[in-house]
């Protein structure tokens, strides 16, 4: 079992003929994920990697019946391209692009909750289910399959993580990037029931970083409704107030949304929380143990 | 994206809400002018984008033509959180009997466009928020509605009982939805709206934030930009596709990755060093990315040792190595770096900066405290 | 039994203080509705005909626990008073109101589809359960007990279709206006299945005119779904192409919407049509000794 | 309310919809002078509220000079279907390959906004929908997103292959939403749509139809109105509250409600009458109101009897017998009057209105019936 996405899961890629879309459709094609279309307005008929691409996605979704989609196009436009995947009647839908504006994010999700479509990101790096399916940019080689759940805010410190958990004999069930903006898809709350629920999942690692109160809540969430041990670690204890660490979304604002706020609120609950990433390892290994 | 009050404000009246009579000046003379315009008593504000003017003496009432003069005096060149006072406002002086804050931001947890009022206004709603967070009323917009009617009526009546004022309010509130909505905003605030003596509402001060991702359509908005020096650095340095953020540690750090850069950083000070400066050169290893990395580190002379964390991921270390090398060939460095390669073909990528004679080390905390050590050199 | 009111309906007025609002108000009162509250911006606090007033639906559904709510205030306000009713947790909207622009009709009709919320109208005259409740402008008098549901888009011409069937001894479960524009709430469809689950409905009376093609899609969910009789009446035999008889969804475009073809419709799947109204009451009981 | 070509054409224009060179003229003159400044060949089409002009010789192609004044000549003053031609459109000829048809209006069955396109512009599109109705394709918008781009390509796609075309469409598309929703429309349509010979899409025709409920809140729309006489007639009738549409028999109706008031037009017709009119009084007793019907009424020559039928609800029948009495006192009617009273209080106001010598009968068969005998007398 995993989370989200398995070998089943059927593949669309929304900007499939742009650079980034392109390069990563045959990454995500090489690791063995199922990608089955390609969306390209204006370009259909083509074929990309051996990959049939779509004017539209409804014309893709009818015609090869594909479940979930991933979506590379520019980010003024990708707001449109994740309410045609819902529209269209994607079940999940992950934005890799970076820089949509809020308010698009605002509407899409929105849009997104009445039709019951998942969502990954944006600006995030996508999800893997080792050894299944990978739909994002991640790096595959660095992960192995196992029984750590891990969702993260951020990209290559996922990977460091990761690299560190698989050195140490920790492989995962799924990893998920959930991206880096304030308003994005799938958070930390509906991550922990999916990895709560999850039999392969033995234990949750939450890498957080600084803005918004969502460590906060995910905290209260652990302590009223997860009883698998979780692992945190919280990114930018030495980010200035008022500033973009990066992410649209990390960003101390008038003394809110602090690491230190953050990490606090999960010691507090008894979740441990690793003030290095090398302390991550053993932090999980720890948990393992320790658990009834 | 940041603006002054008195850009809020002018925008604030393009949408009929009713502000100060008020005139912005660069000079002690030019706010005489604008005083004897305005009529007596005036009130002085720097323009700044910082928060806590007040507190720090950037605000003044004059009553006369001296006290105006001395205030812009005292204001202007006055240093307010690291920003220069350059410009005042000078605002006609308003009678009014109470004061209250509204505001409309983007909530994360609803993903949805807030709106906050409270009677207690006039004060740091940030304060309010800590010391009496019920005071402070906050209302999900529903994006398929927006501000309806009914929901304004609902917020204004649990500012005011007058009926009046909450019809002036009903419309107001829709205004500075519409206001956020089409400027793509991410704060809009008017922080006292205060009720003047003949029963209007007035927007006394105003503040808006705006989402720079959207910025690309809203060109008018995006022309209204004063960055300061710091700032047109990070925006340079945004158009080479890098994210620079000056701190004011002696350890330059160069690292792929907002998240990593951040934990980096956090390293660096776990084992008692100052990070200079965020810097997350992206997921390329062109070797002139690396080169403008460089030299906005060096660019700093606070800067005494400069620590590069890479991660390999999709993006080989060897090939990022390479970049490094050709870059480093091409420019004069001449402090300390500390260099460490991790993820796919990380060997391989030190391999090549060991050749051309570069220090590697093996972790993030061998780095950190490598780079500590040299930096107290 | 009845369909969507009875006596323990609680009734809350949106424009009680209004003209229209109180005079109506005092009238369904009379007549025993169970009117908990009304709501008037900025005369909460006051008392209507001993009917306390509040401010905002919430507030008055807060405090009396009202679940239906009729709208009496002007055109151009109603769209936001629907919104406000179903926001507030409203079960059924009565909006009298005529003239309501039909994009806010499209807006509300919208959210409240979402949210689960029954509308009524606009420009409607109500709806009554003869001897329980009547929540809208109707003439009580001529309404008696039975078992005809009755639905029409018009309000005089129900009036006197009622007239005949009680002097004919035909009373009445539930009468429903559901009114004359192009975009309203409840509609032939909903009410016809709401008739066939109600046991005391025993025949129903359906009162079309030109317009649209609401009666034609009747006719087909009748012969798809409804197994009690039906006899139907169209008004608008004589009426022009192209001009809006009174009501503003009565209108024929372009050679759609007459009659003719609604007659036509209803007369193709067995169910009869009254040419005249006087002929009604005698369709009705035929249908009555006719079914199986 | 109805608008003519050239308006709906002038609106598409402010959002930026490339339309024909054109000019309104109201005279061969000005039809000259318009054919001298937008060269040969050009369009002349009357400018009527009425659909079928082509049919009707209403439009036509000038190729000459000497076409144009006579295509002037002989459409100005032309009538067409009931409407008097006043002004024409001399459009400037433009080349082009492919005609297609855009429209959006009202759904009744889903309640949204439909965008209705098909590839057989140019002809009726109630032609197309009766002989090859899966010739048009029909899209419901969703009110919270409305026209998306991706909705926009995806109907773009049903009519254009060339992807040059779709994106000229997408961007048409949503600024045709737009129109409709800024200006509440109850009807935009474009046909025919055209590809011109240079690649872009152009809209040779255009109307637009507009909500009545919504006028009070677009001033700019209801000043374009042009009502004809019997519109007029109409309008004034809507300010005192009444509903009036003239037709061409012989029979006056007043009666109170819409629904009603057709059903009395259907019984006159039942037994042979003609109705010349609908006339809804709505729900009030007034006296006054009674009056302007009657004179509504009586202002038409054709009208031999008046047919009264009023069906007491809230208004009771004794009221509005008593506005009849006093509104008949007032007023000399030389022609004969059938009253037929029912429902609230029918009785009293049926003795009211016999011992004011009025004749009266008692049911609507009744009424028509003896109209009818009266008409013909």
């Amino acid at each position: 079992m995993s989370i989200l996405i398995n070998k089943n899961t059927k593949v669309l890629v929304q900007g499939i003929t742009g650079r980034d879309g392109s390069f990563h459709t045959s990454k995500m094609k090489a690791y063995g994920t199922n990608v089955v279309a390609g969306v390209s307005p204006g370009k259909g008929g083509q074929l990309m990697d051996g990959i049939p691409v779509y004017n539209t996605v409804e014309d893709a979704v009818k015609a090869t019946g594909a479940d979930t989609s991933i979506i590379f196009v520019p980010a003024p436009l990708a707001g449109d391209a994740i309410l045609e995947a819902s529209e269209a009647g994607i079940d999940l839908v992950i934005c890799i692009s970076e820089g949509v504006p809020t308010l698009d994010m605002v509407k899409a999700t929105n849009y997104l909750k009445k039709k019951g479509t998942k969502l990954i990101g944006a600006n995030c790096p996508g999800l893997i289910t080792p050894g299944e399916s990978m739909i994002g940019i991640l790096p595959v080689d660095i992960f192995k399959k196992g029984n750590v759940g891990l969702m993260s805010r951020s990209g290559t410190l996922t990977y460091l993580m990761v690299s560190l958990l698989t050195n140490s004999g920790l492989g995962q069930s799924t990893c998920v990037g959930i991206g880096g903006d304030p308003v994005a898809g799938l958070y930390y709350q509906e991550l922990l029931q999916m990895f709560e629920d999850d039999p392969q999942t033995e234990v949750i690692v939450l890498i957080g970083e600084i803005g918004g109160d969502a460590e906060e809540r995910a905290a209260q969430y652990i302590k009223e409704h997860i009883t698998k041990p979780v692992v945190a670690f919280i990114a930018g204890q030495t980010a200035p107030v008022g500033k973009r660490m990066g992410h649209a979304g990390a960003i101390i604002s008038s003394g809110s949304g602090t690491a230190a706020e953050k990490i606090a609120a999960f010691e507090a609950i008894g979740v441990p929380v690793a003030r290095r990433p090398v302390e991550l390892p053993d932090l999980v290994k720890k948990a393992l143990a320790d658990r009834k | 994206m940041k603006i002054h009050e008195y850009q809020s404000k002018e925008i604030f009246s393009r949408y009929s809400i009713l502000v100060t009579n008020e005139t912005v000046c660069y000079s002690t003379e030019e706010v005489v002018k604008a005083t004897e315009e305005l009529g007596l008593p005036v009130v002085v504000k720097a323009q700044v984008h910082a928060g806590g003017r007040g507190k720090a003496g950037g605000v003044k009432l004059a009553r006369t033509m001296e006290e105006a003069k001395n205030a812009a005096h005292s204001i202007l060149g006055m240093d307010i959180k690291g920003y220069k006072v350059e410009k005042v406002l000078v605002a006609q002086g308003v009678k009014f009997n109470s004061e209250f804050y509204v505001g409309l931001t983007i909530d994360r947890n609803s993903k949805s466009v807030i709106f906050m009022a409270s009677s207690e206004g006039g004060v740091e709603i940030e304060e309010v928020a800590k010391d009496n967070p019920d005071a402070i009323h906050k209302f999900v917009i529903d994006p398929d509605l927006g501000m309806t009617a009914f929901l304004a009526r609902k917020i204004a009546f649990k500012l005011f009982t007058d009926f009046a004022l909450v019809k002036q309010a009903v419309d107001l509130f829709q205004k500075l939805y519409q206001i956020f909505l089409d400027t793509d905003a991410s704060l809009v605030e008017i922080n006292p709206l205060v009720v003047t003596d003949d029963g209007k509402l007035l927007a006394l001060d105003g503040k808006m934030n705006f989402d720079d991702n959207a910025l690309f359509r809203q060109p008018k908005i995006a022309a209204l930009d004063e960055p300061t020096e710091d700032e047109k650095k990070e925006i340079a340095a945004k158009e080479s596709g890098l994210t620079y953020i000056r701190l004011d540690g002696t350890i330059g750090c160069m690292v792929n990755g907002a998240g990593l850069a951040m934990a980096s950083m956090d390293v660096i000070k776990y084992f008692g060093g100052n990070p200079a400066n965020f810097l997350d050169i992206g997921g390329s290893s062109n070797p002139q990315k690396v080169i403008t990395a460089m030299n906005l580190l060096l660019s700093d002379k606070n800067v005494k040792v400069i620590m590069i964390n890479i991660f390999g991921g999709i993006t080989r270390c060897d090939d990022v190595a390479k970049g490094l090398i050709i870059a480093l060939d091409q420019m004069k460095v001449d402090i300390p770096i500390v260099i460490r390669l991790s993820g796919t073909n990380a060997e391989e990528g030190l391999r090549i900066i060991s050749e051309h004679n570069l220090p590697t080390v093996n972790s993030l905390s061998e780095a950190a405290q490598e780079a500590i050590r040299l930096a107290n050199n």
